[in-house]
């Protein structure tokens, strides 16, 4: 468990050190005004997996689940 | 002459050929007997080889049959279609040589032919081509879903054929729209977006691309392949499908918005799917989704973008799939509830699965993303800036659910002690091979761009892009250490656009499917299918009463129509054109 | 109930069919106007040329069996064709073993003084006029059909009297048996045929009369070989009046001398290699 | 010389129709290779004729009689009559020497004598059906048809049992077909005084009387498309094909339906072509042709027993040929003979082949085809061809006229040419569903126990062996076919129609 801790410091690391390589480096950037938010790909990626996480399981998971036989159920009263 | 010289004459370039070839003599040498059962995918892997072999130095230009007045152009060979070509043959050798162990000879047949039409698919050059072999490409698909010899897999299938007929069916019209539109022209070439003729030509090739709400057949069918099926499955529809959007409607802005709610809804899907090869068959759709938008874009740069996402999604899809298969060959099971600890006894498959998670995730290395940052690049050239942001939503997603969400609970996770089968080595050695093309793509980048159809020049490794992906993996890898318990799969299925023919509003049709359930091979299927009730309706046209006395009914299709009647008739159609005439 | 609505709906069907037909009947020109395009186009020729054309003195006799002289070779390979077809159909066994039993039909002779009496009176005559029809045929109406029809009608009158031949008896009692008709039958038609292809042998088209080396005056020579066809189409239709008498009222397995028999081979001899 | 040869072209199996007879009663033996060599020799002159009217692209003209024009009968070959002629004699050659069994089942073969008579039957088809093609005569054209459907019966009825009222059923709707034309032809002299195609086509613009020649037009197309078995008049059609022995089934299913199809495109699509009713019977046709299509193949679908499958196949082939020919554009006309060509190849051989089979097994049920991969390899990859070529696989014939029928019917637009063109589509569909249905079994599938060993006699395995070649050849060399073979015929046509217009 500690190990992966450490890898994910690692790669976080990592990804600091690219940006401000790429921002050093001076290098041409396009998107949206969010795009020039520092560290902003960290905290979309958090975000952005903890928002698709809600919508699955608080929203559409309990609109859509049913049995696993749930279809064979239906077409068995045929 | 070099003898393999010869693979670079036209019809000896065409991929498909050697493909269909190989059915042929796995055919004919399985059903006279001088190949066994076990042996059967032999000449199948030795062809596909043959095919790749072509697909790789296949001169371009096209070549048209005249086949009776008719420029059937059979053989279009430019950068795009080869590229679709190559990958296909690639994918089928791996294929092969995957399921070679237990391969029969029914499933190999199919597998190649559905090959065979795919490559011939994407080689087309001219609408009747591509429709002819389009069709074949359902038949035979449909062939192979129904050698994953479950009953369940028989009615997936059925329900599989009847949807693409529907698709097929509005392919055709739009073609006929066309055709009759631009005076005859039938070359496959780009299409103006607008009018009838594209909303049906959209239409039936978007139920191939798994557009939603067109895709319920897609992880309605595929996780009921067997596993080998699957991987062909998984590489060949969806994207002959997208080859299409790109040859005819590149820059149809539609396309955008589609392909963003394509990739979104897959994920979203996926995040709750327990089957995992169903759950694998979400993140095609959201894949494919990337690829749909990358085509609406529509400049060099996202075309580019768009070929290379569906290359790489070729590879990396048939590696998961492959690892999904290897799961249940080991394990039996195919839900993510039922597993859990397996990485010590299968470490091998599992980390050759990691590999193809991380290229679909846009793990830098990896040949997904020397892919899709180039689609996401040109969305923010492009000034699609919200298509950027969801696609790079998709993208997070996508490595939530395939790279973290199922290899956490099938191969870590609470350990439940499940027996498993050793793996064959044939089985490992494809994984291995496409798991090191997948490397190697995402190393040298260069390989795969100087194959693409445009020009256009793209770096992915800067600083920005590296930085970029990194981020965003790392911040959804620390919200799944956060939350995993909260997205543990539970033993459930959720209901998807498949309802729309197989819950309640399908039970208008139900008729058809009791009948086609009822069925084992084809030819009842038909019998008793939508087919029967229209013969019915013949016989009870031609010949009333003919359905109550005894002999009919046994037989219900050999009665005959009385003579009289005809006699009858012939004095109808002349009164018709007596009176037609003088109106 | 459902089929009596069924027969009314064919019978509205049929007259509905009928009134527009007659429809069409009333546009057409009246019968027998000689300003009709029929009376006006072809037939000129056929009534002025014909003597001088084709020697015949019977206008009829010259459309027939020299103008259209093809249709005629057509219709007697029509009749030829029904014969045969009989010969096949109703001769079941053909070839095969002779039945044991007689069978129904007329398989007995009658006897009868009376019918003996009047069949032996009548048929000479019948006969004589049959070919009184077909010689006559060039300046009377009449000609190788009727002929034909009544010199088989002479035969079967005989045949219908006298009865078939003994079955213990090798030979016919009379007549020329099924056999012999049909081979009559096919003579016939072939000679129809072979006059057609001795025309083109001299030169002519097929059935092209005036160029056989049958005198010097095309149209004599016309007019025999319109007899000469009229012959074969005799010939052609009395063998076949009588195959199908044949064949229908008795059947061939009970001629006296059944056809050349042939062990019946059973399926696995066929199944060659 | 040549002109010759084209009189010759009917006298030929004329005579043969009234000699091998003969020699049946007389010798017994011989009637074989007598039968053989007189269709072998039919054959040569339609071929001679056919290469020299694809030369010059002139027509070879015969006058009976020596009588010119309207006054005697002309026989007159073009393209298109001349390439019906090598087809109607080249298939003849193929069942010529094939043994004429009894019916279906049989366990005795039939006598030489019965063979012999048989064989006379099979020339006097042959002489009608080349008769018709060659004629100009529109009185004589009934003539040959009453030949070649007395003919027929004959063929049929000779499988026995069943078959004899299969035939007798045929005999009606014949008869009634028939009929038709014959009154139609009346209306025709009645209004002309003439029976000659070209002075009819030249008389008839001058003709006021328009409800007599709409009449003329209703009946003799509806009698023709009776012989035609255009849908809904086919109800003989299925009964005749799968109750006549093999040999005359092949023939019958390969020539007899499409030279009534020549007769329709001879007179509506040319001879009656400026009358406004025999446009409406066109367009009708082409609608009559769709609904032909589809339903033919959705029968064929249902059919459990497999030359009963053949059968309706043909009615919906028959309904594709005459679907074009009612569109009547060159395209629409060269897919149409092309089609004839491909179709008559394709069926033969699965008739013959299917045919055969089924009388040595005794059943026609397609699981009676099981396993015959295995026991017969060769004789199943010339019916897999052949099914190939019925769906419209490449590389075979059926593939290519099957596109020339799509194209046709796209070029020609409208709601007729749309919907001929989506049924045009969906009956390959259809046959892929019921061919592939049996070409498993034949290939995959294990022999049922019990049943005796499929083999085909050798005497039919040849043609069917030579006509699943041809429909190779037909289809990789299609762009040969197409130029030497269809071209020709269709400009016989196009060129007659763009003369009038």
């Amino acid at each position: 468990m500690k190990g992966i801790l450490v890898l994910l410091a690692g790669f976080a690391l990592l990804g600091v050190g690219l940006e401000a390589l790429g921002l050093a480096a001076g290098e041409e950037h396009h998107g949206g005004f969010w795009n020039f938010i520092p560290l902003w790909d960290f905290a979309f990626g958090f975000v952005g997996a903890a928002i698709l996480g809600l919508v699955a399981r608080g929203l559409l998971k309990p609109l859509l689940a049913r049995s696993e036989d749930w279809y064979d159920a239906a077409e068995g009263d045929r | 002459m070099n003898p393999l010289d010869w693979l670079a004459i036209p019809p000896l370039a065409h991929p498909g050929l050697w493909l269909a070839l190989g059915a042929l003599v796995t055919a004919i040498a399985t059903a006279t007997g001088v190949l066994g059962r076990r042996a059967a995918s032999a000449p199948g892997i030795l062809f596909a080889a043959l095919a790749v072999f072509a697909a790789s130095r296949a001169p371009s230009g096209s070549v048209d049959f005249r086949v009776a007045r008719f420029d059937l152009v059979w053989y279009h060979a430019d950068d795009l279609s080869v590229l679709f070509a190559l990958v296909f043959s690639i994918v089928t050798l791996l294929g092969l040589l995957y399921g070679a162990h237990r391969l029969g000879p029914g499933e190999t047949v199919a597998a190649l032919l559905y090959a065979a039409s795919a490559v011939a698919t994407v080689l087309a050059g001219d609408w009747i081509t591509f429709f002819v072999f389009w069709e074949a490409m359902a038949i035979t698909s449909v062939a192979l879903i129904w050698q994953g010899g479950l009953p369940e897999s028989r009615r997936a299938g059925m329900r599989y054929l009847l949807v693409h007929a529907a698709g097929g069916a509005a392919l055709f019209v739009g073609i006929a729209l066309h055709a009759s539109a631009s005076g005859g022209v039938l070359d496959l070439g780009r299409l103006a977006a607008t009018g009838p003729p594209f909303w049906f030509l959209l239409v039936g090739v978007g139920l191939n691309a798994a557009i939603p709400p067109l895709h319920g057949w897609l992880t309605d069918a595929y996780p009921e392949a067997s596993t080998t099926g699957a991987v062909f499955c998984s590489a060949l529809t969806t994207k002959t499908a997208v080859y299409a959007l790109l040859r005819v409607f590149p820059g149809a802005e539609i396309l955008v918005s589609l392909g963003v709610a394509m990739a979104l809804y897959g994920v979203v899907f996926a995040v709750i799917e327990n089957d995992f090869r169903r759950l694998l068959g979400y993140h095609i759709i959201s894949q494919v989704g990337f690829m749909v938008a990358g085509v609406g874009i529509g400049t060099e740069l996202a075309l580019n973008g768009a070929a290379a996402h569906a290359y790489s999604h070729i590879l990396y899809k048939a590696l998961l799939f492959m690892g999904a298969g290897a799961l249940i060959e080991a394990t039996g099971r195919r839900r993510l509830t039922d597993l859990g600890g397996v990485f010590r006894s299968m470490p091998v498959a599992a980390i050759l699965y990691l590999v193809g998670a991380l290229s679909i995730s846009g793990a830098p290395l990896f040949n997904g993303f020397i892919s899709k940052s180039m689609t996401l690049s040109a969305a923010g050239e492009a000034h699609f800036y919200f298509a950027e942001l969801f696609l790079s939503l998709a993208a997070v997603g996508t490595f939530l659910s395939v790279g973290l969400k199922l290899p956490w609970f099938a191969f870590f996770g609470k350990d439940r002690g499940i027996a498993v089968r050793p793996l064959p080595v044939n089985l490992l050695a494809a994984m291995a091979i496409t798991a090191g093309l997948c490397l190697l793509y995402g190393v040298r980048p260069d390989l795969l761009y100087r194959m693409l159809p445009f020009a256009a020049s793209y770096d992915p490794f800067t600083a920005g892009h590296l930085a970029s992906n990194v981020q965003l993996l790392v911040g959804a890898a620390v919200l799944f250490a956060l939350g995993f318990r909260r997205l543990a799969p539970t033993p459930t299925r959720n209901l998807d656009a498949d309802w729309i023919y197989r819950g309640r509003p399908g039970r208008i049709a139900r008729p058809l499917v009791t009948g086609a359930r009822a069925l084992g091979p084809v030819a009842q299927a038909v019998r008793s299918g939508a087919l029967t009730a229209a013969n019915r309706a013949i016989v009870r046209l031609a010949a009333p009463g003919a359905l109550a006395t005894g002999a009919v009914r046994r037989d219900p299709f050999s009665f005959r129509t009385p003579i009289g009647r005809t006699v009858l008739l012939a004095a109808m159609v002349v009164g018709w054109l007596l009176l037609a005439s003088r109106l | 109930m459902k089929a009596r609505l069924r027969a009314a709906a064919a019978a509205l069907i049929l007259g509905g069919l009928f009134v527009g037909l007659l429809a069409g009947v009333r546009d057409l020109p009246p019968i027998g106007d000689p300003s009709s395009p029929a009376s006006t186009h072809v037939s000129p020729r056929f009534i002025e040329e014909a003597r001088r054309e084709t020697g015949a003195l019977n206008m009829v006799t010259a459309v027939l069996a020299d103008y259209r002289g093809y249709d005629t070779l057509g219709e007697t390979a029509v009749i030829f064709a029904a014969g045969l077809g009989a010969f096949v159909i109703l001769a079941a066994s053909i070839g095969g073993p002779r039945r044991e039993t007689p069978g129904p039909g007329l398989s007995h002779r009658v006897d009868s003084l009376l019918l003996d009496t009047a069949a032996r009176v009548l048929a000479p005559f019948l006969l004589l006029f049959a070919v009184y029809v077909l010689v006559h045929g060039h300046v009377s109406p009449g000609g190788g059909f009727q002929g034909g029809v009544l010199f088989g009608l002479g035969l079967v009158t005989l045949r219908l009297v006298w009865g078939p031949p003994r079955p213990d008896r090798a030979a016919s009692r009379f007549g020329p048996g099924v056999r012999a008709s049909f081979l009559l039958a096919s003579a016939g038609l072939l000679a129809y045929i072979a006059i057609g292809i001795a025309a083109m042998a001299f030169g002519g088209a097929f059935l092209d009369y005036g160029v056989l080396p049958l005198g010097q005056d095309p149209a004599h020579v016309r007019e025999l070989a319109t007899l000469g066809v009229e012959a074969a189409v005799f010939v052609a239709v009395s063998g076949t009046v009588a195959v199908l008498f044949e064949t229908i009222a008795v059947g061939v397995a009970e001629t006296g001398r059944p056809l050349p028999n042939e062990d019946p081979a059973p399926v696995e001899a066929r199944e060659e290699g | 010389m040549i002109e010759a040869l084209a009189g010759l072209l009917v006298a030929l199996p004329l005579a043969g129709a009234a000699l091998m007879p003969m020699v049946a009663v007389l010798r017994r033996r011989g009637t074989r290779w007598l039968a053989f060599g007189l269709h072998l020799l039919t054959f040569a002159a339609a071929a001679a004729v056919f290469a020299r009217t694809a030369a010059t692209g002139e027509a070879i003209a015969h006058r009976m009689g020596g009588w010119p024009g309207p006054f005697g009968i002309e026989l007159r070959l073009d393209g298109l009559s001349a390439l019906i002629a090598l087809l109607v004699t080249g298939l003849s050659c193929f069942v010529a020497s094939a043994p004429v069994d009894a019916s279906r089942g049989a366990t005795r073969r039939a006598s030489p004598v019965r063979e012999g008579l048989v064989r006379g039957a099979l020339s006097m088809l042959v002489a009608g059906l080349v008769g018709i093609a060659a004629t100009r005569d529109v009185f004589n054209l009934f003539v040959f048809l009453e030949i070649s459907s007395l003919a027929v019966y004959t063929l049929v009825a000779s499988g026995g049992g069943r078959a004899t009222v299969a035939a007798f059923r045929y005999l009606i709707a014949g008869t009634a077909a028939g009929s038709l034309y014959l009154l139609g032809v009346g209306f025709l002299y009645g209004l002309t005084g003439t029976l000659n195609m070209d002075d009819l086509a030249a008389r008839l613009p001058g003709v006021e009387a328009d409800a007599a020649l709409t009449a003329a037009v209703a009946l003799i197309a509806a009698g023709l498309a009776i012989k035609a078995a255009l849908f809904p008049l086919h109800g003989w059609l299925p009964d005749a094909y799968v109750f006549a022995p093999a040999p005359a089934a092949g023939f019958i299913s390969a020539v007899m339906a499409k030279v009534s199809a020549y007769a329709l495109l001879r007179l509506l699509g040319e001879t009656l072509r400026g009358i406004p009713a025999g446009a409406m019977a066109l367009e009708t046709m082409v609608w009559l042709g769709t609904l032909g299509v589809l339903v033919g193949g959705g029968m064929a679908l249902a059919q459990r027993d497999a030359p009963r499958m053949l059968a309706w196949s043909s009615v919906s082939a028959m309904g594709a040929i005459l679907l074009a020919v009612g569109i009547g554009s060159p395209l629409a006309l060269a897919g149409a003979l092309f089609h004839v060509v491909a179709h008559a190849l394709a069926k033969g051989c699965l008739f013959l082949g299917v045919g055969g089979l089924a009388e040595t097994l005794g059943a026609g049920d397609r699981r009676a085809l099981r396993g015959l991969g295995r026991r017969a390899p060769w004789t199943a990859a010339a019916l897999t061809l052949a099914a190939f070529s019925m769906i419209g696989l490449p590389p075979t014939a059926g593939f290519s006229s099957k596109l020339l029928l799509l194209r046709a019917s796209l070029a020609e637009g409208g709601p007729a040419g749309v919907a001929a063109f989506v049924a045009l589509l969906a009956s390959s569909g259809l046959a892929a569903l019921y061919f592939l249905r049996v070409l498993e079994g034949i290939w995959f599938r294990p022999r049922p126990e019990g049943r005796p060993a499929q083999r085909l006699p050798r005497a039919l395995a040849a043609p069917v062996l030579s006509l699943a070649v041809l429909v190779l050849l037909g289809g990789v060399f299609s762009a040969v076919v197409e130029r030497e073979f269809v071209s020709g015929a269709v400009e016989a046509v196009a060129g007659a129609t763009a003369d009038e217009r």
